[in-house]
């Protein structure tokens, strides 16, 4: 066990897989000499050499095409796209390629060693283009696994988890936890479940959906709560699809109520589809209608960022509103 | 650092420059007559290559000829030809090694032709049925194999490129000396994804080779509404990156061409882009019809330029090749086309399952949710899908027959 | 009044938007001499001269970002992208920067006179990359405007509000009708208003809500249902975003039942989004859960596409479903 | 229909290139030591626009020392420098019509500087406060000005060199004879989209100008890594393009290319691709360090060739400028922009309303109600919310104010 931050843990399990399997790769721009903007790939190439961890040009629809063709290749790329903002040139590659790359030859190839890494989401004054939450996005694509760890020790387990699996992953990393988030992460190499929620406290009147740096402010929220004696369950969605229906609705099945919060604007943000899924599934047994508390529906902004995004306050009153429905 | 490798002297009036004075031309080796220019080289070509390789554009054009019948008569519901372009497809696959990687547009069914594909495994994509691989989930033409090193094609233009360059790009970690050739139309080199694929490659020094089929038309628009420039070429310079234009119609020239840009991709990591000046006779699908955007007279001209019968000529010239031969070369093949069609039009169509398989390496659970409650639904109105209804309790044998691990028998992975 | 079809009342609508102001241009793969591959542009070249409506090369990311410049010039650019199943390359463009322009400058730069147009949807045996139904995707994108047309007059009626509406619209048409809906179409200049739902039908004890070609699926399967004596009330939903929950939510007050249809895959599909509002909505007035009807979780098939898709049968089952929860 | 354009006879032995012999001159006019070349002709620049285009060179070197300075008190949150690349940005857009449309990258201010952008509003947008157009929706740099046809910055690169060649294709139409400036970096002409406006311009003959600062880095990446060939400019051949490759600290160099540049855009609808050799003397932004990738040494050999000293001291010999003059202007510029500065921080930040305007012209019913809900959370908490909570009742006033049409007085538009 060390003591790290969430940078720290994505680092380590990038040398991690990259010291137990040679067909790991890391590249992207600025990955090599320099470590990255934010240092997630430091000392890599200098322990793996240029060959293995490199920089590209500045060009994400050529590192995706280029991660999509070693992957069928049988390699083991792991591409970083320096924000998710700049995620969308290489959307054609992800979502036309990455995704139906299987399916379209029946496995004849595919891309399942495939992991895109890319910092992700708000309140680090990033403004329009260093925020955004574009997970809904891809998780409209079948053959698509998305993941966005809380963190430093999910992060290092499930990045080894999404790199080895059979599936193309995107691993979104929430930025403003990079430094902010720091705790005990175990030395060896280990992977923690795709595909799994995790019910990170339980509780019995309301249960709380959140991923991402977006659980410690339902964290905060559920705080609040419970000094108002409301008992509250929290669940960490950790990956976005395919999603783990039964955990959740087990939940809400016993709790009756719930609120889901992510930062991405509302209008067509995961939280609709939880929404959409959890009312059919528990129709009979929800005591309030499903809340979500997110961004407003308008571009990421910059001054009034706090105002923006769906902090503490904003979650705890929505668990006040669906409790007192 | 230094900013340009550029060693010329700073000048002190303004030299703007266009390229005009580039002047790339074209290498061929065979007249259109079939004989050698003179001054043309010894080709490297030997006696059993070449024969496979005609061979290979032969078939395409049956292949083309027959397919694109059977689409007329509603057999098939869509085609897309390769007439005029084989040489440009067959001689670049015949200057590879069988297990160097081809990632292609969809109009190289020669490559596949050349190496082996069968007549059923056309067939049965084409047909989208049980036999295809793919499961009838793409439309005709998307063929793919990996025994045979053949990408599955894909619609979206230009994405294989840089597809292409990380695919090589892994090979050469590999060191197992294999290339991979990108090919594509001179339209699909307006792409974003081109300008990444030509970058990225020179930068990492990467053994692939880009092939351009400049065939004058993507669908109506002719080049001179692609680009203003000269052909697709000369943008290899702006990347320091080893091009070559080539006679598309000539076999010969396009196989030497691409034998040395393997050498060069593979020897020297030294990616290439080749121009292959070629026609695309046809209409540019089943769908389209050209009269609209281009003159008969126009077409005439380059169907004297027939990429077959010019290598016809010279094999001919040799004595590698009889005519009499070829009339049962060819009155065989349209045989084995049209039975093979026939099988293919009557075996089933893919198992209801595949709708939900491959799209991950297992099926989730939501999915196989879905399914089960499309099975269900199929069940109770079997009279509204035919093409599943009457096999599914024939799929379910085969279920239990997939449960079976030894049926599994994994192929290597190239 | 004349009889269209579908392609040839876009057709005229282009050809009266160019005709009342010569700001408007058209352009995009082979929309020139060709008149596009379904001939949506036909005869404009010859009519209004090479300028004004011209072939580009074959490059979508381009197509939309010199779309979008000339929208910002004061020009009224209407490009069409070929199949909407190749719209990716150009997401940056829209989702990024159409999308944003007017937010980020303030309104001192924006992008309403960009329309862009692009044939879509399924049930033409076009398989994975000629039938995709992406609307879903740019909906959860705040800023622009998602419009589908029915039928040859909403066509006409709607291109020309989008061609004019000072918001970037992007217009997807659904190609299995261009031929197949014929209807009498008026020859002067009209607007059909966005944002605006229609209630196309009224009934009683169910809400069916879709748009473009599925809504001829939902009156198939709302004949069957009227026979087995249940009244439904039918919505087109004509604008995806922003959308009109006005009329949804008051036709399921007084239904109590919602069926929603899209030939998109399910997960993070509109529907979604429609049943996540519309249960916080009418909680308390409905008397089954929300369903939704829609293509599988995965990519677009072939041979097999009628099991896919969302046909009458499947939506009629729902809604039987529905009635008896 | 010709494929090519090319006039070069075929060749008959495989000739590849790599295009290693276009040598692509600098072209310069002052040495280092700011004295001409022997062989520079006149230079056209006029006593009124070379002191006017020297003082905003001056201002953007006092405004980034300035405000990189409060970036380090923390008085700033982000902050970009153009120093170093002055002359590249302020000579191009001195040789420009005022009223041609300008699309930068980000480092550019020298651009705003040159067109009379007041510091105020420099300010206002870098504190994201009240007076900045944008309403502090973007982070700092993110400047935008209609009435100086210089275009919101966008932090995604590359995006703005297809949009260029769009609106100049619409100023094309229009007639008026302007053009359209888009500048970026040699990084971001890595991207797909430089690729698609640089074929569309040269298509579709538009008077667009593309200059491209190529100065060394994109962050942390060195030229070496970002491409393999000789710099942007032989990209421009590709395409048919006229290029220039000039020396992008002399001013005088720059002036005269893109001046040059510009009659070819705007009289012959020529689309031109401007190379301004040059190096980012400074980090990339606050947030880098870029001892980690490049040498002491290397950046002081550059510091070298500054720009403003070059200039200068051709303005001193030529008798348009003096040292006391210059003296005076940096003193008083760096009170304005100090003095500016601290108004500009004591600046109330936005109306909470701007959270919800200009996402669409109007504001959408259901954004109003996420808008109303917002407000009462806001009255409810406003501890939580020091920036918006003190300001809604003067929102509420300024509300009442816009509702007033004549509050609306419509700028033309560009
Ligand atoms: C990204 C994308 N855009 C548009 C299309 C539609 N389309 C299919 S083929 C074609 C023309 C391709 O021309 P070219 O690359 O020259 O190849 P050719 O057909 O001449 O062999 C177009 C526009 C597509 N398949 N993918
Ligand atoms: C699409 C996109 N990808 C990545 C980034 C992050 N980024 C910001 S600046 C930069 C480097 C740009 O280098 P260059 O174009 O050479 O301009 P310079 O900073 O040298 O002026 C990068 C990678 C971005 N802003 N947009
Ligand atoms: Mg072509
Ligand atoms: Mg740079």
């Amino acid at each position: 066990m060390s003591r790290m931050n969430l940078l720290q843990a994505i680092n380590n399990a990038l040398d991690t897989a990259m010291a137990a399997d040679p067909r790991v790769l890391c590249f992207g721009e600025d990955v090599g000499v320099f470590g990255g903007v934010f240092r997630a790939t430091s000392h890599l190439q200098e322990k793996y050499g240029r060959e293995r961890c490199f920089n590209t040009p500045l060009v994400e629809q050529g590192i995706v095409g280029f991660a999509n063709g070693l992957a069928a290749q049988g390699s083991v790329p792991v591409a970083e796209i320096q924000f998710a903002d700049y995620i969308f040139p290489a959307f054609d590659q992800i979502v036309n390629e990455s995704a139906k790359f299987r399916y379209r030859s029946g496995s004849l190839f595919d891309v399942g060693g495939l992991t895109i890494r890319a910092p992700y989401g708000g309140g680090i004054a990033g403004g329009h283009y260093h925020s955004q939450s574009p997970e809904a996005y891809f998780a409209h694509t079948p053959g698509l696994t998305v993941v966005v760890p809380r963190n430093p020790h999910q992060a290092k387990g499930l990045l080894l988890a999404s790199i080895r699996s059979p599936d193309p992953v995107i691993f979104f990393e929430p930025k403003r936890l990079y430094r902010a988030a720091v705790g005990e992460v175990p030395d060896e190499d280990y992977q923690l479940p795709l595909r799994q929620a995790e019910v990170i406290k339980a509780g019995e009147d309301i249960t709380l959906l959140a991923w991402g740096a977006q659980l410690e402010v339902v964290e905060q929220a559920a705080e609040m709560a419970e000094e108002a004696g409301i008992s509250c369950e929290i669940i960490d969605l950790r990956t976005i699809v395919p999603w783990d229906v039964e955990t959740v609705a087990s939940s809400v099945l016993k709790t009756g109520r719930l609120v889901v919060s992510h930062e991405a604007p509302l209008t067509g943000g995961f939280a609709a589809e939880i929404a959409a899924t959890i009312q059919s599934r528990c129709f009979l047994y929800l005591e309030s209608p499903i809340a979500r508390v997110t961004g407003l529906d308008t571009p990421f902004p910059l001054t009034l960022e706090k105002e923006y995004m769906p902090g503490p306050l904003k979650v705890f009153e929505a668990i006040q509103q669906t409790m007192d429905f | 650092m230094k900013t340009t490798r550029s060693t010329a002297k700073p000048v002190h009036k303004p030299a703007f420059a266009n390229g005009d004075d580039i002047q790339i031309p074209v290498f061929t080796l065979l007249k259109p007559d079939g004989t050698l220019y003179a001054g043309a080289g010894q080709s490297s070509l030997e006696r059993d290559t070449a024969r496979r390789l005609y061979r290979a554009m032969l078939y395409t054009r049956v292949l083309d000829e027959r397919m694109m019948a059977a689409q007329r008569q509603g057999r098939l519901s869509f085609y897309m030809q390769c007439t005029g372009e084989e040489a440009a497809v067959v001689g670049a696959t015949a200057a590879l090694d069988d297990a160097d990687m081809i990632m292609a547009q969809y109009r190289e069914q020669g490559a596949l032709a050349y190496r082996g594909f069968t007549t059923e495994a056309f067939m049965d994509q084409l047909f989208g049925n049980q036999g295809d691989p793919a499961h009838g989930r793409q439309m005709p033409i998307h063929y793919g194999s990996r025994e045979l090193y053949y990408l599955t094609i894909s619609s979206p233009l230009a994405t294989q490129i840089p597809q292409a360059t990380g695919y090589a790009y892994g090979q050469k970690l590999a060191g197992q000396g294999h290339c991979t050739l990108a090919i594509f139309g001179e339209g699909a080199a307006s792409e974003g994804d081109f300008h990444a694929a030509l970058n990225m490659a020179s930068v990492h020094k990467v053994p692939v080779i880009f092939l351009c089929r400049n065939n004058g038309y993507a669908i109506s628009t002719p080049v001179t509404e692609q680009f203003a420039g000269d052909g697709v070429a000369a943008r290899a310079f702006g990347y320091r990156m080893q091009s070559i234009r080539v006679d598309g119609n000539d076999a010969l020239a396009v196989y030497e061409a691409t034998r040395e840009a393997r050498r060069l991709a593979v020897e020297e990591n030294e990616p290439v882009l080749i121009e292959a000046m070629t026609y695309r006779l046809a209409a540019h699908s089943s769908s389209d019809d050209p009269s609209g955007y281009r003159s008969k007279k126009e077409e005439e001209a380059w169907r004297k330029k027939d990429p077959l019968r010019r290598l016809q000529r010279w094999l001919l010239d040799l004595g590698w090749w009889e005519e009499a031969e070829e009339q049962e070369l060819v009155e065989s093949l349209r045989r084995e086309v049209l039975d093979t069609m026939k099988r293919a039009e009557k075996r089933r169509p893919p198992a209801l399952e595949t709708l939900v398989t491959d799209v991950y390496a297992e099926v989730p659970p939501a999915l196989r949710e879905q399914f089960d409650e499309l099975v269900a639904h199929v069940r109770r109105h079997p009279e509204a899908y035919p093409r599943s209804a009457p096999w599914l309790d024939a799929d379910q044998a085969d279920d239990a027959l997939q449960d079976d691990p030894s049926a599994h028998d994994g192929e290597a992975r190239p």
